[in-house]
């Protein structure tokens, strides 16, 4: 990543156009997909998903930021998972404190927070070598690309799946219960993903391609 | 996956720089949980606070009772002395102790501050004196509404087995035990298919249901006739003493619960579960109303 | 003598051909499918029929939007598309609204093969992805439209509320012996399943239909009798398990889904090894949904399952080489 | 008559695979070999497996039938003149093969001293070395189509364990008769020259094995072998004609091998490993002709044939003959025609035009049309495993076909393209027209380009 | 104890002495030990020394019963046997609730290893026993330590915690006892870390109270299903990348939808039920 080399600061558009769409955490580096696609079931358990991780990124990245001085740099990486899990085991509790009903719901979820690549690589690459403010806004941009990700999501299945969205029935229809099963999950964010490539196809950029690399 | 590299690819730290890493993760660690044993100080009061406001506001709903209204709880623990078996209620200022067949041991005050802020488990587990390898568990509980000063009604918390787990659900009940209504509180029936049983057009079946009702209830797999389906969605809508009356004749029409469609298995795990809650709860109380 | 000059191709050997086409297999496999689909409108009327097209509609026009798309010919007259709309219209039941169909094909042509490439990259089979998709998406449907099987009354037959005998067969035997209605009084329930007068889904009732198409099918030496006789056989290794091994054996869905869904070449391995394997695997996993799980029908979820193992098995079950290993001279 | 339908009453073939295409043998099968003699020939020096023969002689030479025009001092086999006359050039022209390759052109003048190759007597006692010899300088090459040079296919190893001879006249390709034609009309020439063979490498048991479909010409090889009574001669043979089922590629050596024998040669092994020299029947007469008249090999049977051609023949034609006056003398051909082959239809090569000479390894000449052969195009591998199944070695056509497609021909190995000796069994049978045989080559070719680079690096 | 089972909706069957009074034996649900079950016959098994319970109540397999004889101190405990609980556990948790399939759990590691079948393997050997092993620390570690002190609000950092050093551990370990294997296998120990898996065993143990059957159930199930669905998906995976497959599907989008099909293949095995 062409921002890990240099240490001046991008502006901040870019920051929030790269962690909105050219890496986008969820639909480009599918870096933090785990507990994030389970939840995506309604608008309202993505957002709050989103929402949660949106803050642990962003305080996340400002402590590591901030911390620049003091971390002694072999131990770094069990320092950022430590300050990850503080902020996760924050979120986690004020959430559980505040909104029983979602987290009922989305608790474990939360929790794996704590495992997300994405944040500690925000934190690696980014938030080391930079000063508190365009760190905030890398984290931001990430945080706000993860949580668009998930009411994308999340308002693309409540909407086919149930007919509704933040719980308010839009169409009446049969609805396609496919799309909030599992499967209906990965089927909703594949076809995300590809509309991400369509964009890049229709944008002239060719699409990054996992598969056929270098073979023979 | 996006572990840093440089991370794996450390040469072993030297002594000096060993100290420093030791004393690093220990003053980080320690501040972490002071960090987080503040955040637990002033959390975890507001989650109790708000756990069982949730709570209460359900109970509140299914009884029809007002904001006004208390409620209490009642635990119920079991302990096996060899073969003997006793049985402790906890209410909300008194433990009753009964035997196997329902004798009334020993009743005993709870004291004002552990009925406060106290583990009352912990409590009762002290009162209970368990001998050896015996264990005094908590088995369920019911609660108490009460309005004015009078019992309002019963909401009891029952569980069943459905098509994948349990299903837990709440059973309201008025003083004569008259089904009040019913409300699933968790399941992982299928989507689309198990699920229903959360919808009103079958949990509402329950509702209005004398006792002698419930204890001789079926589950029909014959298909819900439509009329009938209009009436128990608009209950939520309206007074229940009102739907009550306007529905009598279907209540008395269609003494069946209709299965869901396509999900007999878990109709008929709740009908079972809330047939035989209601049945225990009532054996229950006979023994114990008088003495809570 | 003037010498005509000729307009020569190039190309190396061999150059003569068997001549049997892909499109040639598929069209044979449809009309080895041809007596299943007689007999259900026979015994469940004209619906069928319109059961039969939806489906097909949905999955040719989901083929064609993608070779649109793609910009390719239209492979919809190759017979695989089509063959994949009878299969999926076999797996349903025949009281299921019209629509239904359609939307299950498309979709599962659509995430099973338009995604992968197209025939032949596929990794499942098209028609229960689709029937899958509609399990999913249509679960109430997909279990209770059954009807009563009226022989000669096309057009006229009983809606039939309760399930599937299959559903009931998990239930023990008194279960069996009130959902198996309206079968022709006096005839045994064995006789009756292996005839096809039951209800049941749209292609799967009659057994004997079945096993005459894949007749057809063997002497045209389409498919071989290795995965079928090896699936037939893992499930028969599960029967004892069954409140009634009888009847679960005379379930036509074992029968289709042997025949003619095991052995989609696509999905199947092609090795004979690892055909017994994949066979005898899909058959143990029938029996163990019938027995303990949850669907009535085990074998779409059970082929669908050992589809995954495919390309694993033709990597650990090779054809043996005819020759010794030998120093290269 | 041809037997067009075979029956397979326990007649032996190989184990595993195999294919039965169309025979079309009826068109050819009962004509006679015809002797044809152009007004020119053009003889390309690369007559065998390997190097290619120097040219001796330069334009404006005269040459007489039979002289040697081209030397093995190279490598290759010695090139004789197929017809007396003048040498017009020696210059590049087209070979049926190797497309473009020097060539020396002969017009025909007669002449009056020409050779007669009469029998030379005393042939049957010559030593072992003189044999060889003889047949060295003949050019005989291996007249199956493989053009092996034949004297050092029996210059065995002293190591060697060699127990049977086998003469292939099996003829399993479609449309070729040229073999089924020799053995009918020179059964005891053929058994000869199989007993002149066996005593070469020294075995005591020849067998000659015949597809069940020309069982007539086993009869004949038959009645031959009981009038020449070889086991009884000063090197006693015991000959047997074996008539295994019709079956492609029954003329195979290795397929043949295990047909006659049950032997299986080792993967990319020698017959020889097994205790075992396969000659082909048409070789067989080539050497006969070597030993016993001095006759270089300078002619040989062609088979021109195919739906396209208007006068299917069995024609001997001099090395050298081009195909345009062939066409003539069989009465022309069809606009249908979309492929001229040399050979078979099976293994044979298509022609880019018909301006190439007949070579030593030159089989049949094929005229297909539209209907007979195949130029649709090529579907995705739908996994049916009908290529497994034809596969006589066993091996995966299937797999190296899907690697090759997306560019990974060098993950082949294990499926086998190294010991494909390219049969066509697969890509006759593949129902999506896959061209699998192509798909083997470039896999080998692959393997071949990636050894030699690792040879440079080294 | 004596052995009793549920042999089907009503009826018990038992090892020990035929009693000779319905009346006399007392059946209860453990749940509602204080209400007793009523039971209609008592008669012999098949089996010499055994004896049949026959009931109104509809019982099932699943659940817990008890049963005492008046006048006896024999107590029957009828529930499933460890044995049966830890099998339907692993093939709850690897089959029925596979984490990839329908849990969506591990994903990145899931779509990071899976290009390769060997890595695959790799991976999911190496996670099944780290896995199984930091599920079972872990498990200690609550139910000794921090349910009895109260220290819920520390379960994340702890359990990061314990797999951190786990997986350093393993690493130091392997490194010094079998270089082949550390060469093999250790790549995958530091990607186990990212994997959500690890840590949602423990969290998912701590919210059920889980026993240590169940525990080791789920922690189990889930390596066995994790590698099952990293070794399935890496085969269909190499069958992918020699497809044309469409160029805006290619990479993850296929990828994606394969596993979707892969979940909706695993929905067979829900409602999967042998007690």
């Amino acid at each position: 990543m062409s921002t890990a080399t240099t240490r001046t600061s991008p502006p901040i558009g870019t920051l929030l156009m790269r962690g909105l769409f050219d890496e986008n955490p969820v639909f480009r580096l599918a870096l933090s997909l785990c507990p994030a696609v389970a939840v995506t079931t309604t608008v309202k358990n993505g957002v709050m998903l989103g929402v949660a991780v949106f803050v642990v990124q962003v305080l996340s990245s400002v402590s590591a930021s901030l911390l620049r001085p003091v971390i002694i740099p072999k131990i770094r990486v069990p320092l950022f998972v430590i300050i990850i899990a503080i902020w996760v085991s924050v979120m986690d509790m004020v959430l559980a404190a505040f909104y029983p009903d979602i987290y009922a719901e989305v608790g474990l979820y939360v929790k794996l927070i704590v495992a997300f690549a994405i944040i500690i690589s925000r934190m690696e690459l980014f938030a080391m070598k930079h000063p508190p403010m365009p760190a905030f806004w890398d984290g931001f941009g990430m945080g706000l690309g993860f949580l668009v990700a998930m009411i994308l999501t999340g308002a693309l299945r409540e909407l086919l799946g149930s007919g509704s969205v933040f719980g308010i029935q839009i169409v009446d229809f049969n609805p396609l219960l496919l799309v909030i099963l599992p499967a209906g999950g990965f089927f909703t964010i594949g076809l995300i993903m590809a509309l991400f490539n369509w964009v890049d196809v229709k944008r002239g950029i060719a699409v990054k391609d996992d598969y056929k690399g270098c073979h023979g | 996956m996006s572990t840093p590299q440089a991370a794996i690819n450390t040469a072993p730290p030297s002594a000096r720089e060993m100290a420093q890493i030791a004393i690093g993760l220990t003053v980080v660690c320690l501040i972490a949980s002071i960090i987080l044993g503040g955040f637990y100080l002033w959390t975890e009061p507001a989650k109790e606070h708000n756990v069982a406001a949730r709570e209460q506001l359900l109970i509140r709903q299914l009884l029809g009772l007002s904001d006004r209204a208390e409620v209490g709880e009642v635990r119920r623990y079991l302990l096996w002395r060899g073969t003997n078996l006793e049985v402790f209620y906890l209410g909300e200022s008194r433990l009753v102790q009964l035997d196997a067949i329902g004798n009334v041991i020993a009743t005993r005050d709870v004291p004002p501050e552990t009925a406060a802020e106290g583990d009352v488990d912990a409590w009762v587990a002290s009162v209970a004196e368990p001998g050896e390898e015996q264990e005094l568990r908590y088995v369920g509980r019911f609660f108490t509404g009460i309005e004015g000063g009078e019992a309002a009604g019963f909401v009891i918390e029952g569980k069943s087995i459905g098509f994948k787990t349990w299903i837990r659900f709440f059973l309201a009940v008025d003083a004569e035990f008259n089904l009040l209504g019913i409300e699933i509180i968790e399941h992982e029936e299928d989507p689309g298919l198990g699920d229903q049983i959360t919808k009103p057009y079958f949990k509402h079946q329950f509702t209005g249901r004398s006792f002698d009702d419930i204890a001789t209830i079926e589950v029909t797999k014959d298909p819900l006739p439509n009329e009938w389906r209009a009436a128990l969605e608009a209950l939520g809508e309206t007074e229940l003493d009102d739907w009550l009356q306007q529905n009598a004749d279907n209540l008395a029409v269609h003494p069946d619960i209709h299965a869901i469609t396509g999900a007999t298995i878990s109709s008929v795990a709740v009908a079972d579960g809330v047939k035989r809650a209601l049945r225990n709860f009532r054996k229950r109380m006979d023994l114990v109303e008088d003495h809570l | 003598m003037s010498m005509p000059e000729p307009h020569l191709y190039l190309s190396t050997g061999p150059h003569i051909r068997r001549g049997r086409t892909t499109a040639d297999i598929m069209w044979l496999v449809n009309l080895s499918l041809a007596p299943a689909l007689l007999w259900a409108v026979l015994v469940f009327g004209w619906p069928v029929l319109g059961i039969t097209l939806s489906a097909i509609a949905g999955c040719a026009l989901a083929e064609h939007l993608a070779c649109k798309v793609r910009g390719t010919d239209s492979t919809v007259y190759d017979g695989s598309v089509v063959c994949t709309g009878l299969l999926l219209a076999y797996t349903l039941p025949p009281g299921i609204p019209l629509w239904m169909p359609f939307v299950g094909g498309a979709l599962g042509v659509f995430f099973a093969k338009t995604v992968f490439g197209g025939l032949g990259y596929n990794i499942f089979n098209v028609a229960l992805v689709g029937r899958a998709i509609m399990m999913a998406t249509f679960p109430v449907e997909m279990t209770t439209t059954w009807l009563t099987p009226g022989f000669g009354q096309i057009g006229g037959v009983d809606a039939l509320s309760g399930a599937t005998p299959l559903v009931s067969l998990t239930g023990g035997p008194e279960a069996v012996e009130a959902a198996i209605v309206g079968l022709p009084e006096g005839m045994s329930e064995g006789l009756a399943f292996l005839l096809g007068l039951r209800p049941g889904s749209v292609g799967e009732v009659s057994v004997l239909m079945i096993v005459a198409g894949a007749g057809f099918l063997l002497w045209q030496k389409i498919i071989k009798l290795t995965i079928p006789l090896s699936v037939l056989g893992g499930a028969l290794l599960m029967s004892p398990w069954s409140p009634d091994p009888v009847l679960y054996m005379l379930s036509g869905g074992l029968w289709l889904g042997a025949f003619f869904m095991a052995t989609d070449y696509v999905t199947s391995p092609s090795t004979l090894k690892g055909q017994i394997v994949f066979g005898v695997g899909i058959g143990l996993l029938t029996g163990m949904i019938r027995n303990w799980g949850g669907y009535p029908e085990g074998i779409c979820y059970a082929i669908l399952l050992m589809n995954t193992m495919t390309p694993a098995l033709e990597e650990w079950f090779r054809p043996p080489r005819t020759a010794p290993k030998g120093t290269p001279s | 008559m041809l037997r067009l339908f075979a029956s397979h009453h326990g007649e032996p073939t190989f184990a595993r695979g195999g294919i039965h295409p169309d025979e079309h043998k009826e068109l050819s099968a009962d004509h006679a070999i015809e002797p044809f003699v152009p007004r020119s020939v053009t003889v390309p020096v690369s007559q065998s497996l390997g190097a290619p023969s120097v040219p001796v002689v330069k334009k404006g030479d005269r040459v007489v039938r039979g002289q040697l025009i081209a030397s093995d001092e190279a490598g290759g086999v010695p090139v004789h003149a197929p017809v007396s006359g003048i040498v017009k050039s020696v210059d590049r022209g087209i070979h049926p093969v190797l497309v473009l390759d020097m060539a020396i052109t002969i017009e025909a003048r007669e002449q009056e001293d020409e050779p007669t190759f009469q029998e030379q007597p005393g042939w049957e006692t010559l030593p072992r070395e003189e044999l060889l010899e003889r047949i060295r300088v003949a050019g005989v090459v291996g007249l199956g189509g493989a053009t092996f040079p034949t004297y050092r296919k029996l210059m065995l190893p002293d190591d060697a364990e060699v127990d049977t001879l086998i003469i292939n006249g099996s003829e399993c390709e479609p449309y070729l008769t040229c073999d089924y034609r020799l053995m009918l009309e020179q059964a005891e020439a053929v058994v000869l020259g199989a007993w002149l063979i066996a005593k070469i490498i020294g075995v005591p048991r020849c067998l000659i094995g015949i597809e069940d479909n020309k069982a007539d010409a086993g009869a004949a090889m038959t009645a031959a072998i009981e009038r020449l009574a070889l086991d009884r001669s000063d090197h006693p043979v015991a000959m047997e004609v074996v008539v295994t089922q019709t079956k492609y590629p029954q003329g195979s050596e290795k397929q043949l091998i295990q047909a006659l024998t049950g032997r299986l040669v080792p993967q990319r092994g020698l017959p020889m490993q097994v205790g075992i020299v396969v000659q082909n029947v048409a070789t067989a007469f080539a050497c006969l002709e070597a030993v016993r008249n001095r006759k270089p090999v300078i002619e040989r049977v062609v088979t021109v044939s195919g739906r396209g051609i208007h006068e299917p023949k069995n024609l001997r034609v001099p090395v050298g003959t081009m195909i345009q006056p062939i066409i003539e003398a069989c009465g022309g051909f069809d606009d249908e025609v979309v492929k001229v082959l040399a050979g078979g239809p099976m293994m044979g090569r298509a022609l880019a035009d018909l301006n190439a000479p007949v070579t030593k390894g030159t089989s049949g000449l094929l005229f297909l049309t539209r209907a007979e052969t195949n130029l649709d195009r090529y579907q995705p591998c739908i996994g049916c495993g009908e290529c497994l199944d034809v596969c006589p070695l066993g091996l995966e056509p299937n797999k190296v076909s899907q690697y090759v497609e997306v560019g990974r021909a060098l993950e082949t190995e294990e499926f086998g393209p190294l010991e494909c000796f390219e049969c066509g069994c697969c890509s006759y049978s593949c129902p999506s027209n896959r061209p699998l045989v192509q798909f083997m080559q470039v896999a080998k070719a692959a393997y071949r380009h990636e050894a030699a680079k690792q040879r440079t690096h080294a | 104890m004596a052995d009793a089972k549920v042999l089907n909706n009503n009826q018990i069957l038992v090892e020990g002495p035929l009693p000779t009074d319905p009346e006399s034996v007392r059946l209860v649900r453990a749940d509602d030990a204080d209400i007793l079950l009523e039971v209609t016959a008592v008669s012999p098994g098949s089996e010499p020394g055994t004896f049949l319970v026959t009931t109104t109540e509809t019982l099932q397999t699943a659940d817990h019963y008890l049963m005492t004889l008046a006048g006896s101190d024999l107590m029957w405990s009828i529930a499933p046997s460890a044995m049966a609980v830890l099998v339907a556990g692993v093939i709850g948790s690897a089959l029925i609730n596979n984490m990839v399939f329908t849990r969506y759990l591990g994903l990145c590691v899931f779509f990071g290893v899976s290009r390769k079948k060997e890595t695959a393997i790799g991976m999911g050997v190496t996670f099944t026993i780290v896995g199984l092993l930091s599920g079972m620390l872990t498990w200690a570690l609550n139910e000794f330590v921090m349910r009895p002190l109260s220290l819920d609000f520390l379960q994340i950092i702890a359990f990061i915690g314990i797999v951190a050093c786990l997986v350093q551990g393993t690493d130091l370990v392997l490194k010094k006892v079998n270089k082949v294997l550390h060469g093999k296998f250790g790549i995958y120990l530091m990607l186990i870390t990212t994997n959500c898996i690890i840590l949602a065993v423990p969290l998912l143990n701590a919210t059920n109270e889980a026993n240590l059957v169940e525990g080791f159930a789920l922690a189990l199930g889930s390596g066995l299903g994790f590698a099952l669905a990293l070794f399935l998906f890496s085969c269909a995976r190499e069958r992918v990348d020699m497809a044309p497959v469409p160029v805006v599907f290619r990479g993850l989008p296929i990828a994606f939808i394969v596993a979707g099909l892969f979940a909706l293949a695993f929905l067979g095995f829900s409602g999967l039920s042998f007690l």
